[in-house]
């Protein structure tokens, strides 16, 4: 648990450092020192982090941590669990690929950036780590103030989908709190493992779960109210929104698996399961079908991040739906598959979009020869996402299928997948044709920035070799909480 | 309490309440913004020094006296100031006709102005200047 | 009790109501206004349920009061974040001519 | 009888004035609505019984979301009829209705044999461990020993709502690198402001100052703490700014930073080194308990009040005006 504790404090004592030194990051130099800093930073919590993981594998029972000593009710307790040191690895690398890709890619990000995402990080290891109802509505808020903060540094174009962004996200939370006030008002317990003893079926605690439901599923842009997504991510810089679609828009569905899986009684969440699904091949097929209609590249690939967290809503439905703790890791591993992926997406698009200096699809034509290594982070990638045999994104796919394939009465949930596959096929692959176009090749403006595009390489490589632990990460997420 | 004062207590509450009422009809009924701000200004410091007294008499002891004396002082100070402020605020934005103004800005008007009444900027260039060093900047 | 339960609905009416003001409203400045008033119903909720105990519930007082200082922050770095819009586009003569960082295209 | 009467008015209140801010077709009309919604909302906390959130919301929530609202309300160029309503889409709707729903629910459930009836074990647990919490108000001892890691992250919100402002105006910010004053004609010209208005000021400012100090040392056995002196301080703060001889509150100035991040900073390293040298993760040491949280509480209060103030007020150098 020591080692929790420093990833999570590492990172907010150098928000505050940076602010105390409020270092300017104007020159090159200056870019380099803070994010040599940033990258030191996040290297130790990576390491620390690890550990955690390795401690948390270990024991078999989740450890708790009240803070301040106080009994049971009264703390705020942390937990570690694997499922939680595996996100908050996960964060630290997301992190340090991003640290790495601003310090060395010339395009770099903007220069209030390194406090900001330290921010971010500071603030989501404390939510992996928080076991507390009101404690997770503070990290959430923390969270969404930084990301919204980091899509306002793209410039005055940006600030309409910030303002708007805000606004949802503010009022999400709100409706998230109306929930937990209503569960303390039925209970008197904000704790998370105290009230899974206690909870039981009836008219507050629905009213509850469903208000909580609603203000999750609008910060993590699930489908119905996905709505801010696209303006966002596309307007943000290239790094941020990278981090978005990898992070931000994972801790609510985190805190989402927590409320279903542990606090509400399983007869709800059985009932709950189906609707998740039903909502999450929705998103697969309308997201997807946006994905396939927008014309900017950077819109498609937050469209796609709107789909391929149908996948995500769809283990979480299937897991209720069943209470089969083994559908966990088709979860889990979606999500680090996901923004492994999607990183890289972003990385590579942002490479492509500045190289080529167009934000059109159309403009990428040949990008197979004037950017080569960015398309072809982007075909990898996007070759996960879909799900192809060896990566990250099949080894997920390949958990929720197993049971869906044993039992032959669920065969529409097995159809849903197909569908939702056949449709990011369909969206990866109509830009990866454009690329290839080398007819009417749309000559670079700039220089390509090699650096920049290896880095983005870099993530896609991890999602592939994902494979290879495969058997370690489906056994050590398999038996959920 | 002898019910003596009680009933003057409520007497004084009733009367600053009546106070307030009347105030707030001002505020509605009345054209312009100077005597909007008039009625409510007026009425409002009153009210609030009844109301205080009524409350005093019925008041434990000393200090809540003593503090309610003081939140009236509070109340009294700040809707003056600030009715001044909007006033002097209003006065500047749209200065009206130099026959109500009061004494010192009327005669400078008067030999601003040649003809009769009439309100054009340019005419009354020299009121903004002097104006303008009564204007406190409401950044 | 019952006062409790009656500040509970009216409470749950304030946040209707700033709901309402959200969805429906296009200023932003007072959809800004429309999410305080969805706070401040949320914390009408909280203190209505923190009534029932003897002496007012202490943890749900130290909740609101929490939760007030974050309604704050949030509201100031919206006010700012809609003003400065405002501002850049008064300030915005040329037409935009899709320059990299905005973004013509708003997807419906 | 008495009471009932009371909380219908305070109820028809709330609930027009809230209608009446969103929905007032001139937008100052609407803000002048709010600040009032926020002082009636003071007064149902009193009346609740809630003493620590009335000031909280008398201060905070009426006083400077109003400020700021008003500030906002200058950058719209002409203040026009602004209600033009959306056409009410589908979704919102659909939301609305099951909320509606919710609120029938809410009622039906809470009448007098209502599932909310048991009493919650958190508030006898507060009273029982009040004693070693090192503060006698049970709302601070909650807000400061109990929950303080909330009370952290409450700081590291107030920074990060700072930062992110700040960012907003990078192109207007003249920090002048080599640090040489401003020329003189550039300089903004000096009104001076109306002279009882300084009288004034130079009453209500000190006034103020001693109110927040006050209800700061005070917090630790009644209503008040770190959260309401702070915006307190920012109030006097934004008073002397309207006098304009507020002290330059600049952000590039170090020791206004190390106001600001303080708070944040000193109860982050109490929390480190309670981890690693002491019990536990902010487990003050029992005997010198109350002193660390009046020391927390006094930087906190700081820090509280110089980042409402720059909220508020806006850093001088920032933008001009």
């Amino acid at each position: 648990m020591n080692y929790a504790l420093v990833s999570v404090a590492l990172p907010m004592i150098t928000v505050v450092l940076l602010f105390l030194v409020a270092a300017p990051v104007y020159s090159r130099l200056q870019t380099l020192v803070t994010g040599g800093l940033v990258i030191i930073i996040t290297v130790i919590s990576l390491s620390t982090s690890w550990l955690a993981l390795l401690e948390a594998a270990a024991q078999s029972t989740t450890s708790y941590l009240a803070i301040g000593g106080w009994e049971d009710g009264l703390a705020i307790r942390f937990r570690l669990t694997p499922v939680v040191a595996l996100m908050l690895t996960f964060t630290a690398l997301i992190h340090l690929l991003l640290a790495l890709y601003g310090t060395f890619s010339r395009h770099g990000v903007p220069k209030d950036y390194w406090s900001l995402s330290c921010f971010l990080h500071g603030s989501l290891a404390a939510l992996w780590l928080s076991a507390d109802l009101f404690n997770l509505y503070v990290t959430l808020e923390l969270l969404s103030l930084s990301a919204v903060a980091l899509v306002a540094l793209a410039g005055p174009g940006a600030w309409k989908p910030a303002a708007d962004y805000l606004l949802l996200s503010l009022a999400a939370s709100l409706c998230y709190l109306f929930g937990v006030a209503l569960i303390y008002g039925r209970y008197g317990l904000l704790d998370i493992a105290m009230l899974t003893v206690v909870v039981n079926d009836d008219l507050i605690t629905r009213l509850a779960l469903l208000l909580m439901t609603a203000g999750l599923m609008l910060k993590a842009a699930l489908w119905p109210l996905h709505l801010w997504l696209p303006a966002a991510h596309a307007s943000a810089p290239t790094a941020v929104s990278a981090l978005l679609s990898a992070l931000v828009v994972k801790a609510p569905l985190f805190i989402l698996w927590v409320l279903w899986s542990q606090v509400a009684p399983p007869v709800m969440a059985q009932q709950i399961g189906p609707v998740f699904a039903l909502i999450g091949i929705l998103a697969l097929v309308f997201g997807g079908f946006s994905a396939m209609r927008t014309p900017y590249l950077k819109v498609l690939v937050a469209y796609s991040t709107v789909a391929q967290l149908g996948y995500a809503l769809m283990a979480l439905g299937l897991l209720l739906a069943w209470q089969q703790p083994e559908m966990n890791s088709a979860l889990w591993l979606f999500v680090i598959a996901h923004g492994l992926a999607k990183t890289s997406l972003f990385l590579a698009a942002g490479q492509m979009q500045t190289t080529l200096g167009t934000k059109r699809i159309s403009g990428l034509r040949g990008a197979t020869q004037t950017t080569p290594i960015a398309m072809f982070a982007f075909a990898v990638a996007g070759g996960s996402l879909i799900g192809l045999p060896p990566s990250g994104g099949f080894l997920a796919k390949w958990v929720l299928l197993e049971p869906l394939l044993s039992q032959p009465q669920n065969w529409p949930w097995v159809l849903g997948i197909l569908l939702g596959t056949l449709v990011s096929a369909a969206y990866i692959f109509r830009l990866v044709v454009m690329a290839f176009d080398r007819a009417r090749i749309n000559p670079p403006d700039i220089s390509s920035d090699h650096v920049g595009q290896w880095l983005a390489l870099v993530p896609a490589v991890l999602v592939w070799g994902m494979a290879l632990a495969g058997e370690q990460l489906i056994q050590l997420l398999g038996e959920g909480i | 309490m002898s019910n003596l004062a009680t009933a003057l207590s409520w007497i004084l509450i009733a009367a600053g309440i009546g106070f307030f009422l009347t105030g707030a009809l001002g505020l509605l009924r009345f054209p312009d913004i100077f005597t909007r701000l008039h009625a409510v200004t007026k009425t409002d410091t009153a009210g609030m020094g009844l109301l205080a007294a009524g409350l005093a008499i019925q008041a434990a002891d000393l200090l809540d006296t003593l503090l309610l004396l003081f939140i009236w002082f509070l109340v009294m100070g700040s809707t003056s100031i600030s009715c001044q402020l909007l006033a002097r605020y209003s006065l500047e934005r749209d200065p009206i006709d130099e026959f109500s103004l009061p004494n010192e800005q009327a005669d400078s008007i008067k030999t601003g102005i040649s003809k009769t009444g009439s309100k054009s900027a340019q005419q009354i260039k020299p009121t903004r200047e002097n104006a303008t060093q009564g204007r406190g900047d409401h950044g | 009790m019952n006062s409790g339960a009656f500040y509970l609905s009216v409470g749950m009416a304030v946040f209707l109501i700033g709901l309402h003001g959200l969805l429906v409203l296009q200023d932003n400045l007072r959809r800004v206004i429309a999410v305080n008033l969805m706070g401040a119903g949320v914390f009408l909720v909280l203190v209505a349920l923190a009534t029932r105990t003897d002496p007012v519930d202490p943890v749900l007082q130290a909740l609101a009061v929490t939760g007030l200082v974050v309604a704050i922050s949030a509201t100031a770095f919206a006010l700012r974040l809609v003003s400065a819009r405002i501002r850049h586009q008064q300030h915005k003569t040329k037409p935009d001519d899709g320059r990299l960082s905005s973004h013509k295209d708003k997807p419906r | 009888m008495a009471e009932l009467v009371l909380d219908i008015t305070l109820a028809v209140l709330l609930l027009s004035m809230a209608w009446g801010a969103l929905h007032a077709p001139i937008i100052n009309n609407g803000i002048g609505l709010f600040v009032a919604f926020g002082i009636v909302l003071a007064l149902t906390w009193a009346r609740l019984g809630a003493p620590d959130l009335a000031l909280a919301e008398a201060a905070i929530g009426a006083g400077l979301t109003g400020v700021l609202l008003l500030h906002a309300a200058r950058a719209i160029p002409v203040p026009t009829a602004t209600t033009v309503m959306r056409p009410l889409q589908m979704m919102p709707s659909i939301l609305l209705i099951l909320l509606v729903l919710g609120l029938l629910t809410v009622i039906t459930s809470s009448g007098p044999d209502s599932v909310f009836q048991q009493t919650p074990p958190l508030p006898d647990l507060v009273e029982e461990r009040i004693a070693d919490s090192g503060v006698e108000h049970p709302v601070t001892a909650v807000l400061m020993n109990f929950r303080a890691w909330d009370t952290l992250l409450e700081l590291f919100v107030l920074l990060l709502a700072l930062f992110g402002v700040r960012q907003l105006f990078p192109g207007q910010r003249v920090i002048t690198r080599t640090g040489t004053q401003l020329s003189a004609a550039d300089k903004p010209v000096k009104v001076q402001p109306w002279p009882p208005l300084m009288a004034w000021m130079g009453v209500l400012a000190p006034l103020l100052v001693l109110t927040g100090g006050y209800l700061l040392w005070h917090g630790s056995t009644a209503p008040g703490g770190a959260f309401q002196a702070g915006a307190i301080l920012a109030a006097a703060a934004a008073v002397l700014h309207l006098i304009q001889n507020l002290p330059a509150l600049r952000w590039s100035l170090w020791p206004v930073r190390a106001l600001i991040c303080g708070g944040a900073l000193l109860f982050l390293v109490v929390a480190i080194s309670t981890a690693w040298l002491g019990a536990g993760w902010l487990h003050y040491p029992q005997p010198g308990n109350k002193l660390l949280i009046v020391t927390i509480e006094v930087i906190a209060t700081l820090s509280i009040a110089v980042t409402l103030a720059l909220l508020v007020t806006g850093d001088s150098d920032d933008f001009t005006r």
